[in-house]
C-alpha cells in the first residue's frame, strides 16, 4: 500500500469520523438546547423518548424523514431543492480545516488531527461562511412566498454585515499568531489564549458568530412572530431538516472556531487534548444556548445599527491598536 | 462608533449611570436564567401525575336539565352563533305544549376549542362546560356528539334555574301565572 | 328645499320631509318604532325625541311629527333627548317578557336593537307584569301579545294600508290589545305584512316558526315569480331549504309590502317530488351523460328530418337569460320553431303589450299616485294581488275607481262595479275611445258616461286590463283607448296584467315568431319530432291541455328543463333539473317592461330535514352535497351550445342583439329596475281563434278564472298555501240560479265538454245573465278549466236532476 | 253666605228642571231673538270677544279668540260640537246646568252656530248623564217645535240642526280631537294638532268645539251685553260668573255659581262650610284632578285664570277639591294618578306606560318600600312625561304630581324614612 493510498484512507477515515461526530453532535445539540431551555424556563424539556429523552433526536429524524415533502406551486424548483443542501454542506465543509488535537503517531506515522491543514485556513473559513449566505438567500427566494423572501433578504443583509466584523476581529489573531494556519494559531496560544490577550477581538468575534449562526437574539431571518418561519417557511420534511441540522452544525463549527482562535484549541493541562477541545466547544455551545434562553430578539434596525455603527468601528480600532502594539513590542 | 456615542448621548444625556445600567441590564439576565436552571421544574408529569382541575375548568360540554327534568335547551341558536369555530349545529322545533326545544343538537368536539363562549351565551344555562378534559379520539366521527350524548340528568351549575318559569309566555306556568305577573288582561272589559 | 342643521351637520331635504328622515339622510339613525316610511308618522311611540334648539319649534319634540323647515337647529346627542329616549324604551320594556331565546324575532328584532341603541340596560321597574292571552290567527301568523309594545304598526298596516277589516285595536290604556274580535284566520290576503311591520315578536310567521335564526339565513334580493308585477321579495334559505320569504323594497313596484301568495308560496322549490337528477328515458343518469344524449338526439333528428323537426318552448317563468339562450340555440340549429308561452292568449297579449305599451306603461307607483282608475277585465286580488293594494292606496286618497268586469271583483277598497259579459268588454273600450256610448244598454251607458267624464277630467288617469277576459285583441284595444284619451299635457297610462313574471320579456323575444298553436299543429301533423321545454309545462299551461297531451304523445323526443315535478317533466324522455328562483340569478321583465334583477339566495340541494328524516342530519360525510345536481337553466343551455358564458356575458349579448334591453348589464340587484326601450315595429296581431258556442237549452257560457292560491303553477306546488285553496265551486248569477231553482251553497253538477264534476254553487247577485264562472284549481277536478281560453259551454244541474 | 247674582243657576230649584215655559219666563231665547234679528254674525262674535269669556272646559282659552280662528265666512260643511263629556274627577257643573236649565245650552249653541254660520251641531254628552240627556232631548224637541231650531229659525234665513250624541264612556273623549274621532265612529284617540279642529275637524271639515258652560254663557252675553257680563266678575281680568263644584273634606260639598275671582278661602269657608270635622286645611285642587295643588298659603288667591296661574296652578274646570290635614298626599296623588293611568287611551308611550310606572313608584313609597333614589326617579319620570305626550291627558296627570314633589317633598321623605305611611292610622 503506497503512502498516498494510506493518506487518502486516513483522510477518508477522518472525514467519516468528523461526519459522524458532527451529525450526532448537532442532533444531540438540539436535544441539549431543548433540555437547557426547558430548565431555564423551569420545565423538563423532552424527556419521553428513551431515558432522559436521549432517543429524541432519532425520533425527530424519523419524523422529518417521513413527513410529506411539500413544494409550493410556483416555487423555483431546482433552486428550491438545492438551497437546503447548500446551507448544510457549507457548514460541514468548514470543518475540514479545524484541528482538534496535536498530530498523533499511529503505526509510526504522524497523523495530523485535521482533515486538511491549509496554510490559509482562516481565509478558507471566512470564504465558506460567506457561501453559507447562499443557502438561505436562495431558499428564501425560491419558495415564492413573501415571508420566505423577506426572511431570505434579511438573512442576506445580516450575514454580509456581520461577516465584516467577524473578519476584522480575526485580523489581530492572525497578527498575533503570524500565520493563517489554524494549527499555528492554536500553537501560538500556548500558554495564554488570545481571549485573554485580546478580549475585544474575542467579544466581537463571539457576537458576530452568534449573528452568523442566526440565533437568538439575532434570529431576524426567522423571526417567528413576524415572518412565520422566515426563509424556511415553505420547507418541510427533510429539506427543512437540512436547514435545521445546518444551523446546529454551524453552531458547532463556530464553537470550534472560537475555540481555535481564542480559547487555545486543544491546549490544556492534565486531560488529553481532544477532550479539551470538545469541552471548549461544548462550553461555547452552552453559552449560545444560554444566550438564547436569556436575551430577546433585536429589532432589524437595531441589529444593523449595532453591526455597522458599533462592531465594525470597534474591531477596526482593535486592529490598529493591536498592530501598533505588536510593532512596538517587536519593534 | 463616534456616532454610536452621539446617539447614546442624545438618548441618555451625559449620565454615566445610564451606561452602567445598560451593561447591568444586559448581564444580569444571564444570572437570572442561570439561577433558574438549578431550580426544580414546575411541570406535572401528566399521565403519571394527574391534576384535579377547578370546577370552572372548561372542557367537555354537556346539556343540562331543569329541576323538573325537562331539557333546558330551547334551541335559540345563540351558542352556535357565539361559537368561533362553528362546531355547534341544531334545529329548533316546537312540541305540543308550545315548548321550544332542539329537534337535534350536535357538537363536533373534534373542532371544539373549549373557549366557553357557548356556555356564556346560553340564556337558559343549558349548555355548560365540565372539567372532564381527558377526551380525545382517533375517529373524528366519534367526536361528533348528538343531543342524546350531551344530555345529562342534572342541572349542573345553578341547579334551581328553570327558564320557562321566568320567560313570561306561559309555557311552564299558565299565561300570567308567574309570580311577577298579573293574570291575562280581559280585553273585552273596560272595568279597571 | 329647506336646509336644516342636525348635530352640527347641514342637510337640504325635499319640502315635506320630516326631521327623522332628514336625520337619516345624514346617517343619524334615531330609534323609532311607530314611524314607517309606508305608514307615515303618527307620533305614538314618542321614541324619536330630538332637541330642537332653534327654529319654528323648540324643545324636545318627536322628529317624525315635525316637518323639516329652514333654520332648524337640532341636536340628538344632548342629555335631555337621550334621557327621553332611554325612558321611553324603559317604559316600553316594562312588561316585555324575558323570552328572547324562544322568540322567532330574536336577532332581527327592532326592539332589541332600539333597546341597546336607546341606552336602556337594566329594568328598574319592579312591579308585576301585564300579560295577555293570545289568539289563534290561522296557519300563517303566530300571535304573542305579551311582547307587544303598542306601536300600532300592525293595525296601521292591516287596516289602513291593506284594507283588512277583521283585525284591530281593542281595549285602552296599558291594556291595549291587537287582535281579532275572536280567534280565526286573518282574512286579508295581505295579512303576512304585519310580520314585517311588527318591530318585535308579536306577529311572527307561523310557517317559519322555530325554523332558524336571522343570522343563519342566507338571503338575497329577489323578484316574486307568482305574477307579472315583479314585486321585490327577499327569500331566505338555510340547510338547503327555503325557510321564508319576506318583502323587499322597490318603490316603483310593490313599495314595502307583498301579498301572502308571495310570502307563503315560496315552497315550490322544496316540493318533495322535485326532480333533482338528470334523467334519460326514465333512468337517472349523470350530467355529462344526459347532456351528451340530448345533444346527440337532437343532432340526429336534425340530420334526419332537418332543423324544422325540432321545436322549442320558452317560458314566462324562466329568466330572460335562459329564454334568450334557448332562442339562440334554436337559431344556431336553424330552427325557427320557437314559442315562449304555451298559452296562446297570454302569449299574444304579452307580445301586444311588449310592442305597444311604450311610455304609457303605468308602474304600481303610477297607480298609487293616479287620480282616476278604470279596471276592465281584471281581477287584481286573484291575478296580481299587489295591484289591488296599489289601487287601494289611490282610493284612500279619495281617488275614484271603476271596475268593469263580469266577475264579482273583490277589492280592499270601494269601487263602482259594472258587471258586463266578457263579450261586451271590447265594445266598452271602443265606446270609451270613440265616445259613442249610446249603443250600449241604458244602465251601462249612464255609468260609462260618468266614467268617461271622470277619465277626461282626471290629470293622471290609469287604465288597467288583463288578458284572461280581454284577450290579445282586447289588450290592443285598451292600449288604443289609452292613446286616444291621452293628450300632450295629460298622459293616460295603462297597466296590462300579464300571465307570468317574465311574460313581457318573452313578448319582446317572440316578436313576429310563431306561437305555440303553430307548433302544436306541427306536432300533430308529425312535422315536429322533438320539443324542448324550458321551465314550462305545455300539458297544463296551454289553453287546450287535451290536444296538447295528444300532440306531445306523438313526439320522438320531449326534453324538459325544469325544477317542478310537472306533467311535462314527468313524461319527458330527457330531463335536466334546473334551479328554482331563490336558487338562481337572472332577470325578469315585469308587466310594465321593467327589467328586474334577482340573485341567488341559496344553493340547490336536498334539505337536511329530508336527508335526515326530520331527525339529526345523517352521520355520513360526502364530498358532494346530496341533491345539488340542479344547475341554472342558462348555464345548461349555454353548455349545450358549447358556450361557456357568465350571466354578464349573456346580458351583454342580449343588449347587443336586442337594443331594447339597453342598460341590462348595468342593472344591480335590489334597485328599482329599468324600463326597457320600446320595440319597433310592433308585432302583428294574429286573428282570434274562435271558440264554438252552441246556444242550446239551458247552456251557460262558462269562464274559468284565476284563484289567489289555487291557479298559479308555482303556487300549486307550495304546500304552505294549502289552507287558502278553496273547495271547487261554480258561480252563477242570482237570476240564472233562480231559473234553475238552485240555491247558494247547494252541491251541483257542472257538465261541459270536459266532462261532469260535482261542485258547490255560489250565487252571486250581479253576475251577467247566461254566464257561469269557475276558478281554476290545480289538483282538483277544475284543473283543466284554463282561464283566458274563451268560454266553455256548460250546464249546471242539481244533483237530483243529474240522477234522473 | 253672601248671595251673588245668579246667571246660569237663575232657574235652579232643587229637584226640578226648567223647560221651555219656565225658561222663556226668565227671559230665555231673548238673546237668540236679538242675535238673529238685530245682529249680524260678526257682531255676535265681536260681542263675545268683548265679553272676555274664557272657555269653561278646563283650558281657559278665550272663546272670542277661538271663534276668530274659525272660517265662519267660508261656505261648506261645518260643525259645531258641544263637549259635554264631563269626566274630570270633582267636576259636575255641566250636570248641574243640564239638570236645572238645559235650554240655556240649546240657545247658546244656536247663537254660536249663527255667529259661526254653522248648519249642524252635535252635543256630545257623557254616557252616565242619563237624566241630563233626557232633559236635553226634551229641550231640543221643544225648541224644534217652537221653531227655535231646525229650518229658518224664527223665520230668519238661518237654519240649524242639533243632534245629541251619548258617549260610549271614556275620559279621553273629553279631549276635543278624541271626541271628534269618537263622533266619527273610530277609536277615541286624540289627533295630532295641527291641524286644529277649526281647520279639520269631524270628517275633515271645520269644526268648533266648546264646553257646555261656555255655550250656556253665550246667550246671556248676547241678551245683556258684554259690559254687564264683564262686570259680574270680581277681578279686572276676569269676566262673568263660574260654577264652582266643591268636593272633598268640606261640610257642604255642593256646586255654587259665584263671580269669577272670589278667593279660595272665601269659597271654602263661606260656601263650603269650612273643612269638615273641625280639621285644618291642608291642600286643595282648584280646578279638578288635573291641576296642581294649592296649599294654605294660597287661600287668599282669587279663583280666576290668571291669579291661579301665578300661584302655580290652574283654574281648570273650577272644581275645588279640599284635603284636610289627615290626608296622605302621596296616597291622594296616587289615587289621582291611578285614574289617569286607567283613562289613558293607550296611544302614546309616556302616558300609557309612564303613568303606570309612576303608580308603581308611588305605591312602593306609600307601602314603605321606597328608597331615597325613588324621588329622583319620580322627578325624572315627571320631567320626561310632562309636555312630551301626544295629548294633554298625561300633562294633566303631571299637574298634581309635580306639585306633590315640589310642595310635599318632606312628606315623601317621611314615607321613605319611616318605611310606612306616616298618616295611616
Amino acid at each position: 500500500m503506497s503512502d498516498f493510498a494510506i493518506d487518502i484512507l486516513l483522510i477518508l477515515v477522518k472525514l467519516g469520523l468528523i461526519f459522524a461526530v458532527l451529525l450526532t453532535g448537532a442532533a444531540y445539540l438540539v436535544l441539549a438546547e431543548r433540555r437547557v431551555l426547558g430548565r431555564i424556563q423551569r420545565r423538563y424539556g423532552p424527556n419521553r423518548v428513551g431515558p432522559f429523552g436521549m432517543m429524541q433526536p432519532l425520533a425527530d429524524a424519523v419524523k422529518l424523514l417521513t413527513k410529506e415533502d411539500f413544494i409550493p406551486a410556483q416555487a423555483d424548483k431546482p433552486i428550491f431543492f438545492v438551497a437546503p443542501g447548500l446551507a448544510a454542506v457549507t457548514a460541514l465543509l468548514a470543518f475540514a480545516v479545524v484541528p482538534f488535537s496535536p498530530p498523533i503517531t499511529l503505526f509510526g506515522r504522524e497523523v495530523p488531527m485535521v482533515v486538511c491543514d491549509l496554510n490559509i485556513g482562516v481565509l478558507y473559513f471566512l470564504g465558506l461562511s460567506s457561501l453559507a449566505v447562499y443557502g438561505i438567500a436562495l431558499g428564501g427566494w425560491a419558495s415564492n412566498s413573501k415571508y420566505a423572501l423577506l426572511g431570505g433578504i434579511r438573512g442576506l443583509a445580516q450575514l454580509i454585515s456581520y461577516e465584516l466584523a467577524m473578519g476584522l476581529s480575526l485580523v489581530p489573531v492572525v497578527l498575533m499568531a503570524g500565520s493563517f494556519s489554524l494549527t499555528d494559531i492554536v500553537l501560538a496560544q500556548n500558554p495564554v489564549p488570545f481571549a485573554l490577550l485580546n478580549p475585544v477581538a474575542f467579544l466581537v468575534f463571539l457576537i458576530s458568530t452568534a449573528a452568523e449562526s442566526k440565533r437568538i437574539p439575532f434570529d431576524i431571518p426567522e423571526a417567528e412572530n413576524e415572518l412565520v418561519a422566515g426563509f424556511h417557511t415553505e420547507y418541510s420534511g427533510m429539506r427543512f431538516g437540512l436547514f435545521f441540522v445546518g444551523e446546529y452544525i454551524n453552531m458547532m463549527i463556530l464553537g470550534s472556531m472560537i475555540t481555535v482562535f481564542f480559547l487555545g484549541g486543544w491546549i490544556g493541562p492534565v486531560l488529553p487534548p481532544i477532550v479539551w477541545f470538545f469541552a471548549k466547544v461544548m462550553a461555547v455551545a452552552f453559552v449560545f444556548i444560554w444566550m438564547r434562553g436569556t436575551l430577546p430578539r433585536l429589532r432589524y434596525d437595531q441589529l444593523m445599527h449595532f453591526g455597522w455603527k458599533f462592531l465594525i468601528p470597534v474591531s477596526l480600532i482593535n486592529v490598529i491598536v493591536t498592530g501598533a502594539l505588536l510593532l512596538w513590542l517587536k519593534g | 462608533m463616534a456616532e454610536g456615542i452621539d446617539v447614546y448621548k442624545r438618548r441618555y444625556g451625559q449620565n454615566p449611570k445610564s451606561l452602567w445600567r445598560d451593561l447591568k441590564g444586559t448581564v444580569e439576565p444571564f444570572y437570572v436564567t442561570l439561577r433558574n436552571m438549578f431550580k426544580k421544574p414546575v411541570t406535572y408529569q401528566y399521565p403519571e401525575e394527574k391534576r384535579t382541575p377547578y370546577p370552572r375548568y372548561r372542557a367537555r360540554i354537556v346539556l343540562t336539565r331543569d329541576p323538573e327534568g325537562g331539557e333546558r335547551c330551547v334551541a335559540c341558536y345563540l351558542c352556535s352563533a357565539a361559537c368561533p369555530v362553528d362546531c355547534i349545529s341544531m334545529q329548533s322545533s316546537e312540541d305540543e305544549n308550545g315548548r321550544r326545544y332542539a329537534a337535534w343538537f350536535r357538537i363536533n368536539f373534534s373542532r371544539c376549542i373549549y373557549c366557553g363562549l357557548c356556555a356564556e351565551a346560553c340564556p337558559t344555562l343549558a349548555i355548560q362546560m365540565t372539567p372532564f378534559y381527558e377526551f380525545s379520539g382517533r375517529d373524528p366521527l366519534k367526536m361528533v356528539y348528538e343531543k342524546e350524548d350531551l344530555l345529562i340528568a342534572d342541572g349542573g351549575k345553578d341547579n334551581e334555574y328553570n327558564f320557562y318559569k321566568h320567560a313570561g309566555i306561559g309555557v311552564a306556568n299558565p299565561r300570567g301565572g308567574n309570580e311577577d305577573e298579573y293574570g291575562p288582561v280581559d280585553v273585552r272589559s273596560n272595568l279597571p | 328645499m329647506p336646509i336644516l342643521t342636525i348635530d352640527n351637520q347641514q342637510i337640504e331635504v325635499l319640502k315635506g320631509t320630516n326631521v327623522l328622515e332628514a336625520a337619516k339622510g345624514l346617517g343619524i339613525v334615531i330609534p323609532h318604532f311607530c314611524y314607517h316610511e309606508a305608514l307615515g308618522a303618527v307620533g305614538a311611540c314618542r321614541l324619536c325625541a330630538m332637541n330642537f334648539v332653534e327654529g319654528p319649534v323648540k324643545g324636545i319634540q318627536m322628529a317624525c311629527m315635525i316637518e323639516a323647515k329652514d333654520e332648524m337647529v337640532i341636536t340628538t346627542t344632548d342629555q335631555a333627548s337621550q334621557e327621553m329616549r332611554a325612558r321611553v324604551i324603559e317604559w316600553l320594556m316594562m312588561y316585555h317578557p324575558h323570552d328572547c331565546p324562544v322568540c322567532d324575532e330574536g336577532g332581527e328584532c327592532q326592539l332589541q336593537d332600539m333597546t341597546i341603541a336607546g341606552g336602556h340596560d337594566i329594568r328598574r321597574y319592579g312591579g308585576k307584569k301585564r300579560t295577555y292571552s293570545n289568539q289563534d290567527l290561522g296557519p300563517f301568523i303566530c300571535h304573542e301579545m305579551n311582547r307587544c309594545i303598542q306601536c300600532y304598526r300592525c293595525v296601521r298596516t292591516y287596516q289602513d294600508y291593506c284594507g283588512g277589516t277583521d283585525f284591530g285595536v281593542l281595549g285602552t290604556n296599558q291594556r291595549v290589545y291587537f287582535g281579532r274580535f275572536r280567534d280565526g284566520r286573518l282574512e286579508s290576503p295581505f295579512s303576512g305584512n304585519i310580520v314585517d311591520a311588527c318591530p318585535t315578536g308579536v306577529f311572527t310567521d307561523r310557517t317559519f316558526r322555530y325554523r332558524t335564526r336571522y343570522w343563519d339565513i342566507e338571503e338575497a334580493p329577489s323578484v316574486c315569480p307568482h305574477c307579472s308585477l315583479g314585486c321585490a321579495v327577499i327569500p331566505g334559505g338555510r340547510f338547503r331549504e327555503l325557510q321564508r320569504v319576506r318583502g323587499g323594497v322597490n318603490k316603483q313596484t310593490n313599495g314595502f309590502f307583498i301579498c301572502d301568495r308571495a310570502r307563503f308560496g315560496g315552497g315550490y322549490g322544496n316540493h318533495p317530488e322535485r326532480p333533482r337528477v338528470p334523467r334519460v328515458d326514465g333512468a337517472q343518469t349523470t350530467w355529462p351523460e344526459a347532456l351528451r344524449a340530448l345533444r346527440k338526439r337532437i343532432t340526429d333528428l336534425v340530420a334526419r328530418h332537418g332543423p324544422g323537426a325540432v321545436a322549442f318552448l320558452g317560458s314566462p317563468r324562466a329568466s330572460l337569460e335562459a329564454n334568450y339562450l334557448l332562442d339562440s340555440w334554436a337559431a344556431s340549429l336553424g330552427s325557427r320553431r320557437i314559442a315562449f308561452d304555451s298559452h296562446w292568449q297570454h302569449d299574444r297579449s304579452a307580445r301586444v303589450a311588449a310592442g305597444k305599451l311604450g311610455p304609457r306603461a303605468a308602474s304600481l307607483e303610477d297607480i298609487r299616485c293616479s287620480d282616476f282608475i278604470l279596471m276592465i277585465g281584471v281581477d287584481p286580488l286573484n291575478e296580481a294581488p299587489m295591484l289591488a293594494l296599489a289601487v287601494r292606496q289611490a282610493v284612500r286618497r279619495g281617488v275614484r275607481l271603476a271596475v268593469i268586469d263580469p266577475r264579482p271583483v273583490t277589492l280592499p277598497c270601494a269601487a263602482a262595479h259594472l258587471p258586463l259579459a266578457p263579450e261586451a268588454l271590447p265594445d266598452v273600450l271602443e265606446a270609451l275611445a270613440g265616445g259613442d256610448i249610446r249603443r250600449l244598454g241604458r244602465r251601462e251607458a249612464v255609468l260609462l258616461e260618468g266614467i268617461l267624464e271622470q277619465l277626461r277630467a282626471a290629470e293622471r288617469p290609469v287604465l288597467i286590463g288583463g288578458p284572461d277576459l280581454l284577450g290579445a285583441a282586447g289588450i290592443e284595444r285598451l292600449l288604443d283607448t289609452a292613446r286616444l284619451l291621452a293628450s300632450e299635457h295629460r298622459p293616460c297610462k295603462v297597466m296590462t296584467v300579464l300571465a307570468g313574471p317574465n311574460s313581457f320579456g318573452c313578448g319582446v323575444l317572440a316578436r313576429q315568431g310563431p306561437d305555440f298553436e303553430a307548433i302544436l299543429n306541427g306536432m300533430l301533423a308529425g312535422e315536429i319530432k322533438a320539443l324542448v321545454c324550458l321551465e314550462s309545462d305545455p300539458m297544463t299551461g296551454s289553453s287546450d291541455p287535451a290536444r296538447t297531451g295528444m300532440a306531445l304523445g306523438k313526439l320522438e323526443l320531449l326534453a324538459a328543463l325544469d325544477y317542478l315535478p310537472t306533467a311535462a317533466a314527468h313524461h319527458a324522455h330527457l330531463f335536466l333539473p334546473t334551479t328554482a328562483v331563490p336558487e338562481s340569478a337572472g332577470v325578469y321583465v315585469n308587466n310594465e317592461g321593467r327589467m328586474l334583477l334577482f340573485s341567488s339566495a341559496m344553493d340547490p340541494g336536498t334539505p337536511i330535514s329530508v336527508s335526515g328524516g326530520g331527525d339529526h342530519p345523517p352521520r355520513t360525510f360526502l364530498p358532494a352535497t346530496p341533491g345539488s345536481e340542479p344547475r341554472p337553466a342558462w348555464a345548461t343551455l349555454g353548455h349545450l351550445q358549447g358556450r361557456r358564458l357568465s350571466l354578464r356575458d349573456i346580458r351583454q349579448a342580449i343588449e347587443m342583439e336586442h337594443p331594447n334591453f339597453a342598460g341590462l348589464s348595468s342593472l344591480t340587484t335590489g334597485g328599482e329596475g329599468k324600463r326597457i326601450a320600446d320595440i319597433s315595429p310592433p308585432p302583428e296581431t294574429a286573428p282570434e281563434i274562435p271558440f264554438p258556442h252552441s246556444e242550446g237549452e239551458g247552456t251557460l257560457r262558462l269562464y274559468a278564472m284565476e284563484d289567489f292560491a289555487g291557479s298559479g303553477e308555482l303556487a300549486g306546488y307550495a304546500s304552505a298555501l294549502a289552507p287558502l285553496r278553496p273547495t271547487p265551486f261554480v258561480m252563477l248569477g242570482a237570476l240564472d240560479a233562480k231559473q234553475r231553482s238552485l240555491s247558494d251553497g247547494q252541491q251541483v253538477r257542472l257538465r261541459s265538454e270536459l266532462g261532469g264534476v260535482g261542485v258547490a254553487l255560489r250565487v252571486v247577485p250581479d253576475l251577467p245573465a247566461g254566464i257561469a264562472l269557475v276558478p281554476r284549481l290545480r289538483g282538483t277536478a277544475l284543473e283543466s278549466y284554463v282561464p283566458g281560453r274563451g268560454h266553455y259551454d256548460c250546464q249546471i244541474l242539481s244533483e237530483d236532476e243529474e240522477k234522473t | 253666605m253672601k248671595q251673588h247674582e245668579q246667571v246660569l243657576f237663575k232657574n235652579r230649584s232643587p229637584g226640578e228642571t226648567a223647560f221651555l215655559e219656565t225658561y222663556r219666563k226668565s227671559g230665555g231665547y231673548q238673546g237668540l231673538e236679538k242675535a238673529l234679528t238685530k245682529m249680524s254674525p260678526e257682531q255676535v262674535r265681536e260681542e263675545v270677544k268683548k265679553s272676555g269669556l274664557r272657555g269653561r272646559g278646563g283650558a281657559g282659552f278665550a272663546t272670542g279668540m277661538k271663534w276668530s280662528f274659525f272660517p265662519a265666512d267660508k261656505p261648506g260643511e261645518k260643525y259645531l260640537v258641544c263637549n259635554g263629556d264631563e269626566m274630570e274627577p270633582g267636576t259636575y257643573k255641566d250636570r248641574e246646568i243640564l239638570m236645572a236649565d238645559p235650554h240655556q245650552l240649546v240657545e247658546g249653541m244656536i247663537i254660536s252656530a249663527y255667529a259661526l254660520q254653522i248648519p249642524v251641531g252635535v252635543i256630545f254628552i257623557r254616557y252616565a248623564y242619563e237624566q241630563c240627556s233626557r232633559n236635553l232631548e226634551r229641550a231640543i224637541a221643544e225648541a224644534m217645535e217652537a221653531g227655535l231650531l231646525g229650518k229658518n229659525i224664527l223665520k230668519s234665513d238661518f237654519s240649524f240642526e242639533l243632534h245629541l250624541h251619548r258617549s260610549a264612556g271614556r275620559y279621553i273623549c273629553g279631549e276635543e280631537t278624541a271626541l271628534l274621532n269618537s263622533l266619527e265612529g273610530v277609536r277615541a284617540n286624540p289627533r295630532s294638532k295641527p291641524p286644529f279642529p277649526a281647520q279639520k275637524g269631524i270628517f275633515g271639515k271645520p269644526t268648533n268645539v266648546n264646553n257646555v258652560e261656555t255655550f250656556a254663557n253665550v246667550q246671556h252675553i248676547i241678551a245683556h251685553g258684554s259690559a254687564w257680563f264683564k262686570n259680574l266678575a270680581f277681578t279686572e281680568s276676569g269676566s262673568g260668573t263660574k260654577l264652582y263644584c266643591l268636593s272633598g273634606h268640606l261640610e257642604r260639598p255642593e256646586c255654587f255659581e259665584l263671580p269669577i275671582g272670589i278667593s279660595l278661602g272665601a269659597v271654602i269657608e263661606e260656601y263650603g262650610g269650612g273643612v269638615w270635622r273641625g280639621r285644618r286645611f291642608k291642600a286643595a285642587l282648584p280646578g279638578g284632578a288635573s291641576t296642581p295643588y294649592l296649599t294654605a298659603e294660597h287661600l287668599g288667591v282669587g279663583l280666576d285664570f290668571d291669579p291661579i296661574e301665578k300661584a302655580g296652578s290652574r283654574l281648570g274646570t273650577g272644581a275645588v277639591t279640599v284635603f284636610d290635614e289627615t290626608t296622605c298626599m302621596v296616597a291622594a296623588t296616587l289615587n289621582l294618578n291611578r285614574f289617569f293611568a286607567r283613562e289613558s287611551c293607550g296611544w302614546c308611550t309616556p302616558c300609557r306606560d309612564g303613568l303606570p310606572f309612576i303608580n308603581w313608584l308611588l305605591e312602593k313609597i306609600e307601602n314603605g318600600q321606597g328608597e331615597m333614589g325613588d324621588i329622583d326617579m319620580l322627578r325624572e319620570q315627571i320631567r320626561n312625561i310632562n309636555g312630551r305626550t301626544f295629548c294633554a291627558l298625561a300633562m294633566g296627570a303631571m299637574g298634581p304630581m309635580q306639585s306633590l314633589v315640589d310642595l310635599f317633598e318632606e312628606e315623601i321623605i317621611d314615607h321613605i324614612k319611616k318605611r310606612c305611611c306616616p298618616l295611616k292610622t
